[in-house]
């Protein structure tokens, strides 16, 4: 029973977790382990990432049989597609855990590592019950971890995202659950592997239609997509900065990728005809939470839309049916990572600081910390999407994208430039840079570590928005692959 | 060959920009250091960049090939290739050459304007940067490239025009700035994509855009120049964009005359230019370029005359004359409006730097009516700021005369009189608030007699007497043949011009002279009016004009308050009383349902019996009926 | 009619029927036995019916059984009459409700 | 002959059954309920079931039903204790109105079994050496397993019936 | 003599209750003593069992004693892996409750000997081949419960309860012997496997008998595992008995009801079984609402977990309906979310029973305010069985429901996989909120809680490990038994009901 390395990389968080939780570690003990443990693994990626071949199929495969009865394997592999997000997860962790150095229990540390396993372990999944049960398993250490060190009414907003994203996710185990057993009367033997899955053709169109929202609402609301974000605003608004950060900057995208992996090459033509609606829901949502991020007082609130916001223009680039949208979506991925995840850290360390979430009761925070405000300012333009940030690379590349699939929504989805601009530098002005006459003399500015730790976020956005073909050319025949191979079509 | 260097030029501010952005955070965090190791660091970039882009403009005097140096492989998507290039072309290097060249200059100004402010590194690192991001917009080979300087430049404003960011009123300032720039990159950014759908296929640089361009239908090619037209007019400020313009006064006067002279306002224009290839095919939306421009000037001038901020009337005198810019190259005389940008240049850094030298003599004081009497003060300026007056309005033989009158040649040439009259009408009301502004300011008595003037060092004069001398001089380099000089400029430019105007001599003639005319009438009234002014009545203004038409009222009525009204609406109404009550109403629902059943438990055990019963009832008939 | 097998299963059921009514309608709890005792006996009738229609000793023997559980049953219920009674005095099967839901939950 | 003597047995087992559900006294009651089982010990006995004629009569009327009454007595429930019972009759005809599709449902199946005489049996049916025989040969099981069930109930009913040890009153 | 092995485990039940109620007389003997008399019966049983199970891939079946028993009691793989369940579960509770025994001073050895008659009921259920021995095992079971809910009877509710589940009990048992004779009108015969055969041959007439009386049995049926519309009772009884009765009922009682009725209807009713799967949709449908509905708006723990074994009932009805389509798989995805929900249950009944062992107070959620600060063991224990309960992946929870919902799936009923899922995620807020409330308050309300030493806490602590090795052990770690040992057996022993 050798491991291969994506094995390792999915079970030595949860290990090193397991470890610290038995063994007398104390707070800080958990947290170096933990911190280790991230740059062992980031090591690990960067193997991977150097092996990784530019081709557009799954490499690293590992499988082995774990409930033979039902087919259920516990089958792994990656393509260029999980690689950004694996490599994305791989530097933002440790930089996260910089951040999150001082002040937490041995609890959120632990947390923190088991979040760690089930994500790279839905990101590996090329099983759809494994991926289910990774999908699932990711929830419960968020669960704790918003809860348990959540401000606010965290209780009730921890059972509500939990309940809203299990609803979802047990919609997609239903449709999981049929395709296999659709499987098994086509070809008489029980797989839920995506090889043999994606064979199935005895579906009618009926069938087909529901499964596919079965799978989407999933992924929509763990997105979120319009309509359904509510739970979004009070998680992001109580969560602790460990949890909103992973929250934003991985799950989100989480929800992005099970899309990419799992819907399109299940249902290719409902991917295709179904494609407009979502590039307009996309749109829809990216001009509707940009408003609704205007007035928005509740600094963490506003980032939740901006966030959402965002989270829409990807999915309209994965929708786009091209190149260009489709890897403007996979960059989106990792600059809004990076810019969101640092904002949530800088945000967090100001509430930390300060107690405060209201911009109102803010201001003049550039006065006493011009570090801070250095980098909140670079993730911000990133977020706006500033050329010279990777955000803009992403954005031109999805704006191009939903142009090449119908000029209407390639125009209308350019109103992205204007509206993160409007509310980010609104809010900068108010929260960090005029002096209101707050009190923020407990604000500190950020010490090494958290520089050291916000350097690697804020050097990748501008590198990749300065040379960014060095980032991607990993990608791009995954993603030649999913429209010739997996959706045929050639634009 | 050398070709590497032409990112230098970009390189070269942009590194120190990153070196004193570094410093300057050192300097907060650890230890002081010194204004003259900024200075040092500062100083030398535009300079360096000046004396690269004075290499290569030797290298095309000798072969006007165009230079292009590829850096890297910024982009390559399904086939498409996007380089990290830079293009020399006779064009941008004339940019290169005057951007870097009063760049300078009012990089050595600032040195000595901002030499007590606590952030004097932090600013040059915007400074440089601004300057980086302005070259790469010159200096790029694809409309990408010049997008991200274009929104370097922009957020570089942003940055400047929020200085004093404490006052939030600054910031305001800025973002306004920065968003009334950014629904211009919207403009910008749609035409982008057009063209690269319809004519990248070839490539995204220009050269290539030029082909590609060639069997675009004409509708298309229409959006796409009006969409890069809204761009334009974001960035250089003309109808209906401009509201940034006033504000951005907020800034340092360095600020407000790097933007307003050289650099940012002149993008616009340049972009146009540089599109000209699009705009040769596209007259009609050339005509509607002009047109903005002719009204853009004429507002501009009209809001001018009644301001009392001497740099808002400076800052409106800078959107009249982005007016003619536009009015030249909109109908194609692209030589004639980059000779103004080329004129404007110095004669505007002049005036703002002037009128910063007043204002920090004055401490910090910017009502015209509130200064008076500078001649005997500050000789120095005033004569130098005379030179600029002058120049700007259109006298002979300072350099504003010779590019205004190409302009309006232009104009009369193409056959479009109507924007010809309201550039002279232009002509006498720019000439008219000029001369206000000077006479208040430097002629009329004293405001407060006796009051300690701020003394100005060498850093802060030494530009204003270079910038009088490019004033004087600078107009020569394009003096119409009629006056038996050499239109250099137009010979230099002329890979732009594709029109050729037909204008008689003796037309050619009368028009110059009805514009010295125009300019003598302005000045006239002005002296009329303000000439030894009594300067303890300071005018109360009201009224249309002094409330700029109320321009910004209306967009705050129109767009912003209805925007914030919607946000609202969605944020704290929709989301929370609409969507999320669907959501949790469904789990109220539950738990109502949960209520209802919790009433059948009554720990009665007959009704328990009796709901069996019932059950048993149901079965009972439902067997009846299906068993035949 | 004593001929008809039907007979015997009617008259069955109305015990049976009237058995189940006093459960439903009754509050007395010896009542509620009683009611119990008449539907196994109304049960024991159909077993008997049936035995003789089909002229085994089988639903006879059967019959005997439920008898024996029918005792069974008795000796456990009436000691927990008696254990009620002293509990609760009183033999209201109505005022048995300490296990009524009292929890109800706001929406 | 036998007709009306079914007919007879049948409406004293009816009577009784209602006289059970109607009294309010339990005393009332009981004697209802030994009526009726005496009745269907008489009917059994129509059925060619002696054993089962005896059985009913002894243990079940005799055993149970005075086991039932010495209860009824030794709690000496007075009449004002007895529970009001004011819609009695109205859930009785609810229910009988519920339970007409039951009854229907039942009688519709047995009518269609072909029609048998039901006349005694003379000779062995229904003895106790048949029924013996039978018990022994076939339902040992169950048989023995009653006693099973009875131990338990003895159980039970001893841990109802004795004083609590630790009670306080 | 073989024979006698093969009924051993019964033997020992027996003997070890009979022995039970004679020596409770003497006042020496502690509760104590009397459970681990007890426990020593049922490992004697249990290690006889495990001969009878006879873990290779051999399937037998076996009828002991033909001659006198007359095919009465069957044993066979099937009945063995339930009597495994049954033992196993009887095991367990005695283990986690014995600390709840001690501390309530009203039990006495008696109860152990009603126990071990309860068990022996049920271990015949699942034996039984026969109706009427059926009934008699059912009775044996039921009565034992009835006494062992009141059995302290000084309070109200245990009292209340005992007479409550008595007389519908009773009622319900009624009805199973009205259905029993109606299958003897129509057969001639109640003897399991007999009954199928005469169906084959009897006229149609009859078959609508036939039907009525499997309707009939199946009342009862339902009624025992508290389906709708027969589930009032549930809640009412569950919660008035002590705390390891319930876990006792709620686990191993269903796991006894379904053993037999399985049988039934697998072996016998095979045919006739699709007629009553259309109405069965409903009758799932309404007792998964009831039950969701109950349990949500519950504040009480033990009420919680009552009202959810509704819900669980409802995906264990699931299953019943697919196997007329699947058969094999859908019998054993029954038997499977039986040791599921069994391991579940019994965890967390015997935890809380566990934590409440020394004061008498009600649970509810609200006493368990920041339970994790104090007792941060437990609480992760109880999360398991939360999580498990509602199913949450890497929790053989999880596992269970997988399969029930392939084989709803499988067998056509996608409707019913899908009430079924809306089902779990109502489940997931009341289960969450459990682990919401033990974690995520930073204070204790919780005081007297017994301290996590004897062996009712490392029982517990192994059912929760065996609730994650359920859900994620496979073959990795060789030769130790995993998820796919459980299913295999399962299906064996299904395998086992056409042997014979």
């Amino acid at each position: 029973m050798d491991f291969g390395i994506l094995s390792i990389i999915i079970f030595l968080p949860m290990f090193v977790a397991f470890t610290t939780l038995i063994l007398p570690f104390g707070a800080k003990g958990t947290r170096n382990a933990a911190f280790l443990t991230s740059i062992v693994i980031f090591a690990l990626v960067s193997s991977v990432y150097y092996n990784f071949e530019l081709t557009g199929f799954l490499q690293f495969r590992e499988h082995y049989t774990w409930i033979s009865s039902y087919g259920i394997n516990y089958s792994l592999g990656i393509d260029g597609f999980s690689l950004i997000i694996l490599m994305l997860i791989a530097t933002l962790i440790p930089s996260a855990y910089l951040w999150l150095w001082e002040g937490r229990t041995k609890g959120y540390w632990i947390s923190m590592l088991l979040i760690q396993t089930g994500i790279t372990g839905t990101l590996f999944s090329q099983d759809l019950i494994l991926f289910y049960f990774f999908w699932e398993a990711m929830l419960l250490p968020v669960f704790m971890i918003i809860g348990m060190f959540g401000t606010g009414n965290r209780v009730f907003s921890t059972i509500k995202v939990t309940v809203f994203t299990i609803m979802g996710s047990l919609f997609m185990l239903i449709s999981i659950l049929y395709l296999g057993v659709s499987f098994f009367n086509e070809y008489g033997f029980w797989s839920f592997s995506l090889n043999d899955i994606v064979q199935i053709n005895n579906l009618t169109r009926t069938e087909e239609i529901w499964l596919f929202f079965g799978f989407m609402i999933a992924f929509a609301i763990k997105i979120p997509l319009f309509p359904f974000h509510t739970w979004l605003l009070q998680t992001y608004s109580n969560s602790p900065t460990g949890g909103v950060f992973l929250l934003s900057s991985i799950m989100a995208k989480l929800g992005v990728y099970g899309i990419v992996r799992f819907v399109m090459p299940i249902f290719p033509e409902l991917y295709k005809e179904f494609a407009p609606i979502f590039v307009w829901i996309g749109i829809f949502g990216l001009i509707y939470f940009g408003i609704a991020a205007m007035m928005q007082v509740n600094i963490k609130k506003m980032f939740a839309y901006s966030s959402a916001s965002h989270l829409g223009f990807i999915v309209t680039g994965i929708f786009s049916l091209n190149v260009f949208g489709m890897t403007g979506a996979a960059f989106l991925i990792i600059a809004h990572a990076m810019a969101t995840g640092g904002l949530f850290l800088l945000v967090g360390k100001m509430e930390y600081d300060l107690g405060i979430k209201a911009i109102p009761a803010l201001g003049g925070i550039a006065k006493k910390a011009p570090i801070f405000t250095v980098f909140f300012g670079i993730m911000l333009l990133c977020i706006v999407g500033l050329p010279g940030t990777n955000g803009f690379v992403s954005e031109f590349l999805i704006i191009l994208g939903a142009f090449g699939f119908s000029p209407t929504a390639g125009i209308v989805s350019a109103f992205t430039v204007l509206i993160a601009a409007s509310f980010m530098l609104w809010m900068f002005q108010r929260a960090i840079l005029s002096d209101s006459g707050n009190d923020v003399s407990k604000m500190t500015d950020l010490n090494k570590k958290e520089i050291l730790g916000m350097l690697p976020l804020a050097f990748l956005i501008i590198a990749m928005g300065i040379y960014p073909d060095w980032f991607f050319y990993k990608i791009e025949p995954t993603i030649q692959h999913y429209l010739l191979d997996i959706l045929q079509i050639r634009n | 060959m050398d070709n590497f260097l032409l990112a230098w030029i970009v390189l070269v501010p942009l590194l120190s920009s990153l070196i004193l952005g570094t410093m300057y955070l050192y300097s907060i965090k650890v230890t002081k250091i010194p204004n003259i190791v900024f200075s040092m660091f500062a100083l030398t970039a535009p300079f360096i960049s000046f004396v690269l882009g004075v290499s290569f403009f030797f290298r095309l005097l000798e072969n006007s090939d165009v230079i292009i140096y590829r850096a890297y492989k910024w982009l390559s998507v399904d086939g498409y290739d996007i380089d990290m290039g830079f293009m020399a072309d006779q064009l941008s290097i004339f940019m290169v050459l005057f951007i870097t060249f009063v760049g300078g200059l009012i990089h050595i100004y600032a040195s000595g304007y901002m030499k007590d402010d606590d952030g004097y590194g932090k600013f040059f690192f915007y400074f440089n940067l601004f300057l980086a991001s302005m070259l790469l917009l010159v200096l790029a080979n694809s409309p990408i490239i010049m997008f991200i300087g274009w929104e370097g430049v922009g957020v570089c404003s942003y940055l400047l025009i929020s200085y004093y960011y404490q006052d939030s009123e600054n910031v305001k300032a800025g973002n306004k700035a920065f968003i009334a720039n950014r629904v211009g990159d919207l403009g910008f950014i749609i035409a982008m994509i057009t063209m690269f759908y319809y004519a990248g296929s070839n490539g995204f640089d220009y050269i290539n855009l030029e082909l590609g361009m060639a069997n675009v239908p004409v509708e298309v090619l229409s959006f796409i120049g009006l969409a890069l037209l809204i761009g334009a007019i974001g960035k250089s400020a003309q109808i209906p964009l401009f509201v940034w313009l006033p504000d951005a006064m907020a800034g340092p006067t360095p600020v407000s005359a790097l933007i307003h002279a050289a650099t940012m306002v002149t993008a616009g224009v340049y972009m146009v230019a540089r599109f000209h290839f699009l705009y040769d095919m596209i007259p009609n939306v050339g005509l509607f370029i002009a047109y903005i421009g002719a009204f853009s000037a004429l507002f501009a001038a009209i809001i001018a005359t009644k301001q009392t901020d001497i740099k808002k009337i400076l800052a409106y005198s800078t959107m009249s004359q982005l007016g003619y810019m536009f009015i030249a190259v909109g109908l194609g005389g692209y030589s004639a409006g980059i000779f103004h940008v080329f004129t404007h240049a110095f004669f505007k850094a002049l005036l703002f730097m002037g009128a910063g030298a007043v204002i920090v003599a004055l401490h910090h004081e910017q009502n015209i009516f509130k200064m008076g009497g500078m001649r005997r003060k500050t000789p120095l300026v005033y004569f130098t700021m005379l030179i600029a007056t002058l120049a700007i309005a259109g006298i002979p033989p300072f350099a504003g005369f010779f590019s205004k009158d190409e302009i309006l040649l232009t104009a009369f040439g193409s056959g479009e009189y109507f924007i010809w009259i309201i550039g002279v009408i232009t002509a006498v009301l720019t000439a008219y608030y000029m001369f206000r502004l000077l006479f208040v300011v430097f002629h009329g008595s004293n405001y407060k007699e006796n009051r300690e003037l701020h003394s100005l060092s060498k850093n802060m004069t030494m530009p204003l007497v270079i910038l009088a001398i490019g004033s004087i001089l600078a107009g020569f380099i394009g003096v119409p043949l009629l006056l038996g000089g050499q239109n250099y400029i137009g010979i230099w430019l002329e890979i732009l011009n594709s029109k050729a105007l037909h204008v008689e001599h003796s037309i050619e003639l009368y028009l110059m002279g009805l514009n010295i005319l125009a300019a003598v009438i302005g000045l006239l009234i002005a002296y009329k009016k303000f000439f030894n002014y009594d300067m303890s009545k300071v005018p109360e203004y009201t009224g249309l004009i002094w409330n700029k038409f109320y321009i910004d009222e209306i967009y705050d009525r129109i767009f912003v308050d209805k925007l914030k009204k919607l946000s609202i609406f969605i944020s704290y109404k929709l989301d929370i009383n609409f969507i999320d009550k669907i959501v949790m109403g469904i789990s109220n629902g539950f738990i109502r349902s949960g209520n209802v059943v919790a009433r059948l438990q009554s720990a009665n055990t007959r009704m328990y019996a009796f709901s069996m019963l019932m059950g048993i009832s149901v079965i009972s008939t439902y067997l009846i009926i299906v068993m035949r | 009619m004593a001929d008809l097998l039907l007979s015997y299963i009617a008259l069955a059921m109305i015990l049976f029927s009237i058995g189940f009514l006093g459960i439903i309608s009754r509050k007395n709890i010896f009542i509620v036995y009683m009611s119990i005792e008449l539907m196994l006996n109304a049960v024991n009738l159909i077993f008997v019916a049936l035995g003789r229609y089909n002229e085994s000793m089988e639903p006879q023997v059967m019959a005997m059984i439920i008898i024996a559980i029918a005792a069974a049953e008795a000796a456990v219920f009436l000691s927990l009459i008696v254990v009620l009674y002293r509990n609760k005095k009183s033999l209201n099967s109505d005022i048995f409700n300490v296990l009524k839901q009292k929890d109800t939950a706001n929406g | 002959m036998v007709d009306i003597i079914f007919l007879g047995l049948a409406i004293f087992a009816i009577g009784g059954g209602f006289g059970m559900i109607l009294f309010s006294q339990p005393m009332h009651s009981a004697i209802s309920l030994i009526v009726t089982l005496i009745s269907l010990g008489g009917i059994f006995a129509l059925l060619s079931a002696p054993f089962l004629f005896m059985v009913q009569i002894i243990l079940y009327a005799g055993a149970i039903i005075t086991l039932l009454l010495f209860i009824i007595m030794f709690l000496n429930i007075r009449d004002d204790e007895l529970p009001d019972e004011p819609n009695k009759n109205i859930t009785i005809i609810i229910g009988a109105i519920l339970l007409i599709p039951f009854n229907i449902l039942i009688l519709k199946a047995f009518n269609t079994f072909p029609e048998k005489s039901m006349n005694i049996l003379g000779k062995d049916f229904g003895s106790i050496h048949s029924f013996g025989m039978e018990l022994f040969n076939k339902w040992l099981v169950p048989f023995e397993l009653i006693s099973m069930l009875l131990l338990a109930s003895l159980v039970g009913a001893v841990v109802y019936a004795r004083k609590d040890k630790n009670r306080d009153g | 003599m073989i024979d006698f092995i093969y009924v051993l485990p019964l033997f020992f039940v027996g003997l070890g209750a009979i022995s039970l109620m004679i020596v409770s007389t003497f006042k020496s003997v502690t509760i104590r003593k009397g459970s681990i008399t007890t426990l020593v019966f049922l490992s004697m049983a249990f290690i006889s069992n495990l001969y009878n199970l006879n873990t290779g891939d051999e399937v037998y079946s076996h009828y002991p004693f033909i001659d006198i028993f007359n095919k009465m009691i069957i044993v066979d793989t099937y009945a063995s892996y339930f009597s495994t369940i049954l033992i196993l579960g009887a095991i367990l509770t005695i283990l986690i409750g014995i600390h709840y025994f001690e501390k309530h001073k009203e039990f006495t050895v008696e109860f152990f000997s009603l126990f071990l008659f309860s068990v022996f009921g049920m271990m015949l259920l699942v034996h039984a081949n026969e109706l009427i021995s059926a009934f008699v095992a059912l009775e044996i079971a039921s009565i034992s419960l009835y006494v062992m809910i009141g059995f302290e009877k000084v309070i109200s509710k245990r009292i209340e309860a005992s007479y409550r589940y008595l007389v519908l009990g009773s009622l319900a048992g009624v009805f199973f012997l009205l259905g029993t004779s109606f299958v003897y009108g129509a057969t001639g015969t109640t003897t399991i496997g007999t009954i199928g055969d005469m169906s084959l041959n009897t006229f149609a007439t009859n078959m609508n008998l036939l039907i009525i009386g499997g309707t009939m049995i199946l009342i009862t049926f339902l009624f025992k595992i508290a389906a709708f519309p027969f589930q009032n009772w549930a809640i009412d009884v569950y919660s008035g008995a002590p705390l390891p009765v319930t876990a006792y009922m709620a686990a191993t009682f269903k796991a006894a009801i379904f053993g037999f009725v399985l049988r039934l209807f697998i072996v016998d009713f095979d045919l006739i079984r699709d007629f009553w799967d259309d109405a069965l949709v409903y009758v799932i449908i309404l007792t998964l609402a009831y039950g969701s509905f109950l349990a949500i708006i519950q504040k009480s723990l033990k009420r919680m977990l009552v009202a959810s074994s509704i819900v669980h009932t409802g995906y264990l009805l699931i299953a019943f309906t697919s196997i007329s389509a699947l058969g094999e798989s859908g019998a054993s995805s029954i038997i499977f979310y039986l040791v599921a929900y069994f391991l579940s249950a019994v965890g967390a009944f015997g935890l809380i029973a566990y934590i409440s062992s020394d004061d008498h107070l009600r649970i509810t959620y609200d006493d368990f305010r920041g339970f994790a600060k104090i007792r941060p063991y437990m609480a992760a224990m109880l999360s398991i069985f939360m999580l498990s309960l509602a199913g949450i992946p890497s929790t053989i929870g999880f596992i269970g429901k997988f399969y029930i919902f392939t084989g709803a799936i499988e067998a056509g009923n996608t409707i019913l996989a899908v009430v079924g899922i809306i089902a779990t995620f109502i489940s997931v807020y009341y289960y969450f909120k459990l682990i919401a409330i033990m974690y995520f308050y930073r204070s204790a309300e919780m005081t007297n809680v017994p301290p996590l030493k004897g062996v009712a806490p490392v029982v517990i602590a192994f059912i929760a490990l065996a609730i994650i090795w359920g859900g994620v052990g496979n073959t990795l770690v060789a030769y130790f038994p995993g998820v796919d040992l459980l299913i295999d057996m399962a299906k064996l022993s299904y395998e086992s009901l056409f042997v014979g």
